[in-house]
Protein backbone atom coordinates (compact mmCIF):
# COMPACT_ATOMS: atom_id res chain seq x y z
CA UNK A 1 0.00 0.00 0.00
CA UNK A 2 0.95 3.88 0.04
CA UNK A 3 -0.15 6.67 1.38
CA UNK A 4 -2.24 8.74 -1.42
CA UNK A 5 -2.77 12.87 -1.31
CA UNK A 6 -4.57 14.59 -3.67
CA UNK A 7 -4.62 18.36 -3.66
CA UNK A 8 -6.38 21.14 -5.60
CA UNK A 9 -8.78 20.25 -8.47
CA UNK A 10 -7.10 16.54 -8.29
CA UNK A 11 -8.93 16.28 -4.62
CA UNK A 12 -12.11 17.33 -6.59
CA UNK A 13 -11.64 14.17 -8.72
CA UNK A 14 -11.18 11.80 -5.81
CA UNK A 15 -13.58 11.35 -3.25
CA UNK A 16 -10.93 11.75 -0.45
CA UNK A 17 -8.02 13.88 -0.77
CA UNK A 18 -6.16 11.63 2.07
CA UNK A 19 -6.39 7.75 1.08
CA UNK A 20 -4.52 4.32 0.97
CA UNK A 21 -4.09 3.58 -2.26
CA UNK A 22 -2.01 -0.18 -3.92
CA UNK A 23 1.05 0.30 -4.26
CA UNK A 24 2.49 0.76 -7.72
CA UNK A 25 6.20 0.00 -8.66
CA UNK A 26 7.04 3.39 -10.03
CA UNK A 27 4.64 7.09 -10.78
CA UNK A 28 4.16 5.84 -14.45
CA UNK A 29 2.30 2.60 -13.35
CA UNK A 30 0.20 4.36 -10.38
CA UNK A 31 -0.52 7.20 -12.57
CA UNK A 32 -1.89 4.65 -15.14
CA UNK A 33 -3.40 2.83 -12.03
CA UNK A 34 -5.09 6.19 -11.19
CA UNK A 35 -6.31 6.90 -14.48
CA UNK A 36 -8.04 3.51 -14.78
CA UNK A 37 -10.24 4.39 -11.66
CA UNK A 38 -10.76 7.73 -12.00
CA UNK A 39 -10.88 8.86 -16.31
CA UNK A 40 -11.39 12.25 -15.51
CA UNK A 41 -7.79 12.27 -14.20
CA UNK A 42 -7.16 11.92 -17.92
CA UNK A 43 -7.25 15.18 -18.98
CA UNK A 44 -6.24 16.99 -15.90
CA UNK A 45 -2.55 18.21 -15.62
CA UNK A 46 -0.35 16.86 -12.11
CA UNK A 47 2.62 15.77 -11.00
CA UNK A 48 3.24 12.97 -8.84
CA UNK A 49 5.49 13.91 -5.12
CA UNK A 50 7.29 10.42 -3.36
CA UNK A 51 8.05 11.18 -0.30
CA UNK A 52 7.71 14.81 -0.58
CA UNK A 53 10.29 14.83 -4.13
CA UNK A 54 8.97 15.78 -7.74
CA UNK A 55 11.36 14.22 -9.72
CA UNK A 56 11.63 15.32 -13.71
CA UNK A 57 10.15 12.29 -14.87
CA UNK A 58 8.95 9.26 -13.20
CA UNK A 59 10.50 7.27 -10.31
CA UNK A 60 9.99 4.60 -8.70
CA UNK A 61 7.97 4.28 -5.44
CA UNK A 62 9.04 2.22 -2.55
CA UNK A 63 6.27 0.39 -0.53
CA UNK A 64 4.75 2.40 1.98
CA UNK A 65 5.60 5.90 0.29
CA UNK A 66 3.03 9.10 0.98
CA UNK A 67 2.62 9.84 -2.95
CA UNK A 68 0.37 13.04 -3.22
CA UNK A 69 -0.92 14.33 -7.11
CA UNK A 70 0.12 17.69 -7.51
CA UNK A 71 -1.97 20.07 -9.94
CA UNK A 72 0.07 23.50 -11.48
CA UNK A 73 0.53 25.43 -8.17
CA UNK A 74 -1.05 28.39 -7.49
CA UNK A 75 0.20 29.81 -4.18
CA UNK A 76 0.94 33.63 -4.15
CA UNK B 1 11.89 24.40 10.01
CA UNK B 2 9.81 27.62 10.10
CA UNK B 3 5.97 27.91 9.67
CA UNK B 4 4.78 30.14 6.90
CA UNK B 5 1.38 29.69 7.71
CA UNK B 6 -0.88 32.07 8.44
CA UNK B 7 -5.43 31.30 8.64
CA UNK B 8 -7.50 33.86 6.75
CA UNK B 9 -5.66 37.46 5.36
CA UNK B 10 -2.55 38.68 6.93
CA UNK B 11 -3.49 41.78 8.27
CA UNK B 12 -1.83 45.46 7.37
CA UNK B 13 -1.33 46.12 10.98
CA UNK B 14 0.63 42.43 11.10
CA UNK B 15 3.16 43.73 8.03
CA UNK B 16 3.82 47.39 9.76
CA UNK B 17 4.48 45.48 13.21
CA UNK B 18 6.92 43.30 11.40
CA UNK B 19 8.42 46.19 9.86
CA UNK B 20 8.81 48.01 13.52
CA UNK B 21 10.43 45.22 15.03
CA UNK B 22 13.30 45.77 12.63
CA UNK B 23 14.27 48.77 13.68
CA UNK B 24 16.53 47.11 16.20
CA UNK B 25 18.81 45.56 13.68
CA UNK B 26 21.05 48.97 13.33
CA UNK B 27 23.08 47.16 9.94
CA UNK B 28 19.92 46.97 7.42
CA UNK B 29 19.71 49.76 4.86
CA UNK B 30 17.34 48.18 2.66
CA UNK B 31 14.11 46.63 3.02
CA UNK B 32 12.19 45.12 0.22
CA UNK B 33 8.40 44.08 0.45
CA UNK B 34 6.43 42.07 -1.68
CA UNK B 35 2.44 41.62 -1.00
CA UNK B 36 0.17 39.45 -2.45
CA UNK B 37 -3.63 40.88 -2.70
CA UNK B 38 -6.89 39.12 -3.90
CA UNK B 39 -7.85 40.60 -6.98
CA UNK B 40 -11.78 40.83 -7.81
CA UNK B 41 -10.87 39.40 -11.41
CA UNK B 42 -14.25 38.00 -13.04
CA UNK B 43 -14.31 34.95 -14.72
CA UNK B 44 -16.44 34.02 -17.36
CA UNK B 45 -18.73 36.96 -15.83
CA UNK B 46 -18.73 35.96 -12.48
CA UNK B 47 -16.75 38.13 -9.65
CA UNK B 48 -14.33 36.48 -7.53
CA UNK B 49 -15.25 37.42 -3.92
CA UNK B 50 -12.44 35.70 -2.01
CA UNK B 51 -9.76 32.78 -2.56
CA UNK B 52 -9.58 30.05 -0.65
CA UNK B 53 -6.12 28.64 0.04
CA UNK B 54 -4.47 25.12 0.54
CA UNK B 55 -1.37 23.65 0.65
CA UNK B 56 0.85 20.71 0.99
CA UNK B 57 1.86 22.06 3.93
CA UNK B 58 4.69 19.29 4.39
CA UNK B 59 6.12 19.47 1.50
CA UNK B 60 5.41 23.28 1.13
CA UNK B 61 7.83 24.38 4.52
CA UNK B 62 10.61 21.80 3.40
CA UNK B 63 9.97 23.87 -0.60
CA UNK B 64 10.31 27.33 1.48
CA UNK B 65 13.37 26.58 3.92
CA UNK B 66 15.01 25.05 0.61
CA UNK B 67 14.08 28.89 -1.12
CA UNK B 68 15.41 30.37 2.08
CA UNK B 69 18.49 28.93 1.91
CA UNK B 70 19.41 29.14 -1.37
CA UNK B 71 18.71 32.83 -0.98
CA UNK B 72 20.48 33.43 2.10
CA UNK B 73 23.83 31.56 0.29
CA UNK B 74 23.54 34.12 -2.94
CA UNK B 75 22.85 37.30 -1.20
CA UNK B 76 24.28 38.74 1.61
CA UNK B 77 20.79 39.32 3.46
CA UNK B 78 19.89 40.07 6.82
CA UNK B 79 16.82 38.80 7.24
CA UNK B 80 14.03 37.09 5.12
CA UNK B 81 10.34 36.85 6.28
CA UNK B 82 7.80 34.44 4.60
CA UNK B 83 3.78 34.40 5.36
CA UNK B 84 0.90 32.80 3.09
CA UNK B 85 -2.53 32.38 4.03
CA UNK B 86 -4.47 29.02 4.21
CA UNK B 87 -8.23 29.29 3.80
CA UNK B 88 -10.62 32.16 2.98
CA UNK B 89 -8.93 35.34 2.02
CA UNK B 90 -11.31 37.89 1.06
CA UNK B 91 -11.31 40.65 -2.51
CA UNK B 92 -8.61 43.12 -1.17
CA UNK B 93 -7.55 40.94 1.40
CA UNK B 94 -3.22 39.96 1.61
CA UNK B 95 -2.60 36.22 1.22
CA UNK B 96 1.20 36.66 0.85
CA UNK B 97 4.19 38.52 2.22
CA UNK B 98 7.64 38.54 1.88
CA UNK B 99 9.61 40.49 3.33
CA UNK B 100 13.73 40.64 2.64
CA UNK B 101 16.38 42.98 4.61
CA UNK B 102 20.11 43.61 4.00
CA UNK B 103 22.57 46.39 3.54
CA UNK B 104 22.49 48.04 0.67
CA UNK B 105 19.56 47.55 -1.71
CA UNK B 106 20.66 45.94 -4.71
CA UNK B 107 20.45 42.28 -2.54
CA UNK B 108 17.29 42.78 -1.37
CA UNK B 109 15.56 44.10 -4.46
CA UNK B 110 17.11 40.71 -6.55
CA UNK B 111 16.39 38.61 -3.93
CA UNK B 112 13.33 39.78 -3.16
CA UNK B 113 11.86 39.37 -6.80
CA UNK B 114 13.44 35.38 -7.18
CA UNK B 115 12.16 34.25 -3.61
CA UNK B 116 8.45 35.71 -4.73
CA UNK B 117 8.87 33.81 -8.28
CA UNK B 118 10.21 30.49 -6.38
CA UNK B 119 7.54 30.55 -4.48
CA UNK B 120 4.82 31.04 -6.89
CA UNK B 121 6.51 28.57 -9.34
CA UNK B 122 8.04 25.61 -6.69
CA UNK B 123 5.71 25.67 -3.64
CA UNK B 124 3.21 23.58 -3.48
CA UNK B 125 -0.17 26.17 -2.74
CA UNK B 126 -3.16 26.22 -4.51
CA UNK B 127 -5.92 28.98 -4.49
CA UNK B 128 -9.80 28.11 -5.64
CA UNK B 129 -11.44 31.52 -6.58
CA UNK B 130 -15.25 31.53 -5.70
CA UNK B 131 -17.18 33.51 -6.58
CA UNK B 132 -20.03 35.72 -5.13
CA UNK B 133 -22.45 32.57 -6.05
CA UNK B 134 -20.60 30.16 -4.18
CA UNK B 135 -19.32 28.49 -7.10
CA UNK B 136 -15.44 27.82 -7.74
CA UNK B 137 -12.55 27.84 -9.98
CA UNK B 138 -8.78 26.81 -9.93
CA UNK B 139 -6.60 29.30 -10.16
CA UNK B 140 -3.83 28.76 -12.89
CA UNK B 141 -0.40 31.91 -12.21
CA UNK B 142 0.68 33.26 -14.83
CA UNK C 1 2.50 68.82 -7.00
CA UNK C 2 1.90 66.21 -4.47
CA UNK C 3 4.31 66.67 -1.49
CA UNK C 4 6.48 63.91 -0.45
CA UNK C 5 7.94 65.09 2.65
CA UNK C 6 7.95 64.07 6.14
CA UNK C 7 9.30 65.81 9.32
CA UNK C 8 11.38 63.42 10.92
CA UNK C 9 11.70 59.53 10.54
CA UNK C 10 8.75 57.69 8.87
CA UNK C 11 6.51 55.46 11.67
CA UNK C 12 6.35 51.56 10.84
CA UNK C 13 2.27 52.07 11.50
CA UNK C 14 2.11 54.79 9.07
CA UNK C 15 3.77 51.90 6.06
CA UNK C 16 0.86 49.63 7.91
CA UNK C 17 -2.17 52.05 7.15
CA UNK C 18 -0.91 53.23 4.22
CA UNK C 19 -0.96 49.18 2.92
CA UNK C 20 -4.36 48.66 4.68
CA UNK C 21 -5.92 51.74 2.55
CA UNK C 22 -5.46 49.70 -0.66
CA UNK C 23 -8.13 46.89 0.50
CA UNK C 24 -10.83 48.69 -1.24
CA UNK C 25 -9.12 49.14 -4.70
CA UNK C 26 -9.59 45.51 -5.70
CA UNK C 27 -7.93 45.49 -9.08
CA UNK C 28 -4.47 45.37 -7.43
CA UNK C 29 -3.04 41.89 -7.02
CA UNK C 30 0.51 42.89 -5.88
CA UNK C 31 2.33 45.78 -3.81
CA UNK C 32 5.94 46.62 -3.70
CA UNK C 33 7.16 48.44 -1.17
CA UNK C 34 10.97 50.02 -0.42
CA UNK C 35 12.32 51.53 2.52
CA UNK C 36 15.27 53.12 3.56
CA UNK C 37 16.43 52.53 6.87
CA UNK C 38 19.45 54.66 8.54
CA UNK C 39 22.08 52.10 9.22
CA UNK C 40 24.81 52.62 12.26
CA UNK C 41 27.87 52.74 9.92
CA UNK C 42 30.87 53.38 11.77
CA UNK C 43 33.39 56.03 9.95
CA UNK C 44 36.71 56.74 10.66
CA UNK C 45 35.94 55.07 13.82
CA UNK C 46 32.76 56.82 15.25
CA UNK C 47 29.61 55.37 14.79
CA UNK C 48 26.54 56.54 13.17
CA UNK C 49 23.81 58.01 15.26
CA UNK C 50 21.65 59.36 13.13
CA UNK C 51 21.20 61.39 9.31
CA UNK C 52 20.27 64.79 9.03
CA UNK C 53 18.34 65.24 5.89
CA UNK C 54 17.64 68.55 4.16
CA UNK C 55 16.49 68.82 0.57
CA UNK C 56 15.67 71.74 -2.17
CA UNK C 57 11.97 71.27 -1.79
CA UNK C 58 10.75 73.23 -4.56
CA UNK C 59 13.11 70.68 -7.35
CA UNK C 60 12.40 68.01 -5.44
CA UNK C 61 9.19 67.91 -5.71
CA UNK C 62 9.17 68.55 -9.48
CA UNK C 63 11.67 66.09 -9.87
CA UNK C 64 9.39 63.58 -7.88
CA UNK C 65 6.79 64.71 -9.90
CA UNK C 66 8.54 63.73 -13.29
CA UNK C 67 10.01 60.17 -11.67
CA UNK C 68 6.18 59.37 -11.02
CA UNK C 69 4.96 60.54 -14.09
CA UNK C 70 7.20 58.26 -16.22
CA UNK C 71 6.85 55.39 -14.22
CA UNK C 72 2.87 55.52 -14.72
CA UNK C 73 3.43 56.25 -18.51
CA UNK C 74 5.62 53.15 -18.83
CA UNK C 75 4.31 50.74 -16.33
CA UNK C 76 0.33 49.60 -15.95
CA UNK C 77 0.23 51.10 -12.27
CA UNK C 78 -2.91 51.49 -10.05
CA UNK C 79 -1.49 53.57 -7.37
CA UNK C 80 2.06 54.57 -6.44
CA UNK C 81 3.17 56.45 -2.87
CA UNK C 82 6.68 58.25 -2.54
CA UNK C 83 7.68 59.56 1.24
CA UNK C 84 10.81 61.03 2.48
CA UNK C 85 12.33 62.33 5.71
CA UNK C 86 13.74 65.79 6.22
CA UNK C 87 15.48 66.25 9.92
CA UNK C 88 16.77 64.20 12.13
CA UNK C 89 16.29 60.03 11.18
CA UNK C 90 17.78 57.67 13.76
CA UNK C 91 19.81 54.45 13.59
CA UNK C 92 17.03 52.14 12.79
CA UNK C 93 14.23 54.38 11.87
CA UNK C 94 13.38 54.94 8.49
CA UNK C 95 13.82 57.93 6.14
CA UNK C 96 12.35 56.65 2.76
CA UNK C 97 9.19 55.00 1.39
CA UNK C 98 8.29 53.93 -1.48
CA UNK C 99 4.95 52.22 -2.53
CA UNK C 100 3.80 51.00 -5.64
CA UNK C 101 1.23 48.25 -6.72
CA UNK C 102 -0.11 47.08 -10.04
CA UNK C 103 -2.61 44.55 -10.99
CA UNK C 104 0.74 41.78 -11.95
CA UNK C 105 3.67 41.27 -9.65
CA UNK C 106 6.49 42.20 -12.85
CA UNK C 107 5.04 46.24 -13.31
CA UNK C 108 5.30 46.50 -9.32
CA UNK C 109 8.60 45.38 -9.12
CA UNK C 110 10.30 47.06 -12.12
CA UNK C 111 8.34 50.37 -11.29
CA UNK C 112 9.58 49.95 -7.77
CA UNK C 113 13.06 49.52 -8.46
CA UNK C 114 13.46 52.07 -11.50
CA UNK C 115 11.63 55.30 -9.05
CA UNK C 116 13.86 54.02 -5.73
CA UNK C 117 17.31 54.53 -8.30
CA UNK C 118 16.09 57.35 -9.66
CA UNK C 119 14.93 59.37 -6.64
CA UNK C 120 18.77 58.11 -5.10
CA UNK C 121 20.27 59.89 -8.47
CA UNK C 122 18.18 62.72 -9.18
CA UNK C 123 16.09 64.22 -6.51
CA UNK C 124 18.24 67.04 -4.86
CA UNK C 125 18.63 65.66 -0.74
CA UNK C 126 21.17 65.45 1.13
CA UNK C 127 22.17 63.33 4.35
CA UNK C 128 24.51 64.27 6.90
CA UNK C 129 25.43 61.30 8.92
CA UNK C 130 25.71 62.87 12.40
CA UNK C 131 28.15 60.97 15.25
CA UNK C 132 27.63 60.35 18.57
CA UNK C 133 30.04 63.11 19.42
CA UNK C 134 28.01 65.06 17.28
CA UNK C 135 30.12 66.37 14.87
CA UNK C 136 29.24 64.97 11.34
CA UNK C 137 29.85 64.21 7.36
CA UNK C 138 27.91 64.41 4.64
CA UNK C 139 26.49 61.16 2.89
CA UNK C 140 27.44 59.65 -0.46
CA UNK C 141 25.32 56.93 -2.12
CA UNK C 142 26.68 54.25 -3.45
CA UNK D 1 21.45 90.37 -8.90
CA UNK D 2 20.38 86.47 -8.56
CA UNK D 3 19.08 84.36 -5.72
CA UNK D 4 21.34 81.80 -4.78
CA UNK D 5 20.62 78.77 -2.64
CA UNK D 6 23.81 76.44 -1.46
CA UNK D 7 23.05 72.94 -0.25
CA UNK D 8 24.73 70.19 1.63
CA UNK D 9 28.53 70.72 2.28
CA UNK D 10 28.45 73.79 -0.24
CA UNK D 11 25.69 75.57 2.48
CA UNK D 12 28.77 74.64 5.02
CA UNK D 13 30.69 76.57 2.94
CA UNK D 14 28.84 80.13 1.82
CA UNK D 15 28.29 81.86 5.73
CA UNK D 16 24.67 81.74 4.37
CA UNK D 17 22.92 79.16 2.64
CA UNK D 18 20.59 81.81 0.88
CA UNK D 19 21.60 85.12 -0.11
CA UNK D 20 21.58 87.69 -2.68
CA UNK D 21 24.51 87.33 -5.54
CA UNK D 22 25.76 89.45 -8.54
CA UNK D 23 24.52 88.61 -11.61
CA UNK D 24 26.71 86.32 -13.64
CA UNK D 25 26.10 85.70 -17.67
CA UNK D 26 26.62 82.33 -17.56
CA UNK D 27 27.16 79.45 -15.06
CA UNK D 28 31.02 78.86 -16.04
CA UNK D 29 31.25 82.86 -14.96
CA UNK D 30 29.17 82.27 -12.07
CA UNK D 31 31.27 79.14 -10.71
CA UNK D 32 34.64 81.26 -11.17
CA UNK D 33 33.07 84.28 -9.51
CA UNK D 34 32.02 82.01 -6.82
CA UNK D 35 35.70 80.55 -6.40
CA UNK D 36 37.03 83.90 -6.09
CA UNK D 37 34.60 84.87 -3.42
CA UNK D 38 34.87 80.81 -1.50
CA UNK D 39 38.27 79.58 -2.75
CA UNK D 40 37.67 76.13 -0.88
CA UNK D 41 34.84 75.46 -3.27
CA UNK D 42 37.47 75.06 -5.81
CA UNK D 43 38.23 71.25 -4.91
CA UNK D 44 34.11 70.51 -3.95
CA UNK D 45 31.89 68.46 -6.18
CA UNK D 46 28.93 70.48 -7.43
CA UNK D 47 26.23 71.36 -10.25
CA UNK D 48 24.32 74.54 -10.66
CA UNK D 49 21.03 74.39 -11.46
CA UNK D 50 19.72 77.81 -13.04
CA UNK D 51 15.53 78.27 -12.08
CA UNK D 52 15.50 74.07 -11.24
CA UNK D 53 16.99 72.88 -14.68
CA UNK D 54 19.75 71.26 -14.26
CA UNK D 55 21.54 71.48 -17.29
CA UNK D 56 24.70 68.70 -18.97
CA UNK D 57 27.27 71.58 -19.22
CA UNK D 58 27.07 75.09 -18.68
CA UNK D 59 23.91 77.36 -19.22
CA UNK D 60 23.14 81.23 -19.35
CA UNK D 61 21.55 82.73 -15.97
CA UNK D 62 18.75 85.48 -16.70
CA UNK D 63 19.14 88.27 -14.49
CA UNK D 64 17.07 87.12 -11.68
CA UNK D 65 17.24 83.96 -11.68
CA UNK D 66 17.48 81.64 -8.71
CA UNK D 67 20.43 79.60 -9.14
CA UNK D 68 20.93 76.38 -6.42
CA UNK D 69 25.24 75.04 -6.02
CA UNK D 70 24.05 70.77 -5.86
CA UNK D 71 26.68 69.00 -4.24
CA UNK D 72 25.54 65.41 -4.75
CA UNK D 73 22.59 64.03 -3.99
CA UNK D 74 22.38 61.30 -0.99
CA UNK D 75 18.54 61.07 -0.43
CA UNK D 76 17.17 57.58 0.04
Amino acid sequence: MIHLLAFGMIADVLEHPEKDWPWSADTAMLRAALIKAYPELRDLPFVIAVNMDVAGGEQPIPPGATVALLPPYSGG
Amino acid sequence: MKNIFIQGSIAASFIGESIAKHQSKTDIGAHAIFLGQVRADVIDGQPVSRIDYTAYEDMALQKVHEIREAAFDKYPLTCMHIYHSLGSVGVGEISFFVFVSSAHRAAAFDALREIVDAIKADVPIWGKEIFAEGQGSWKVNQ
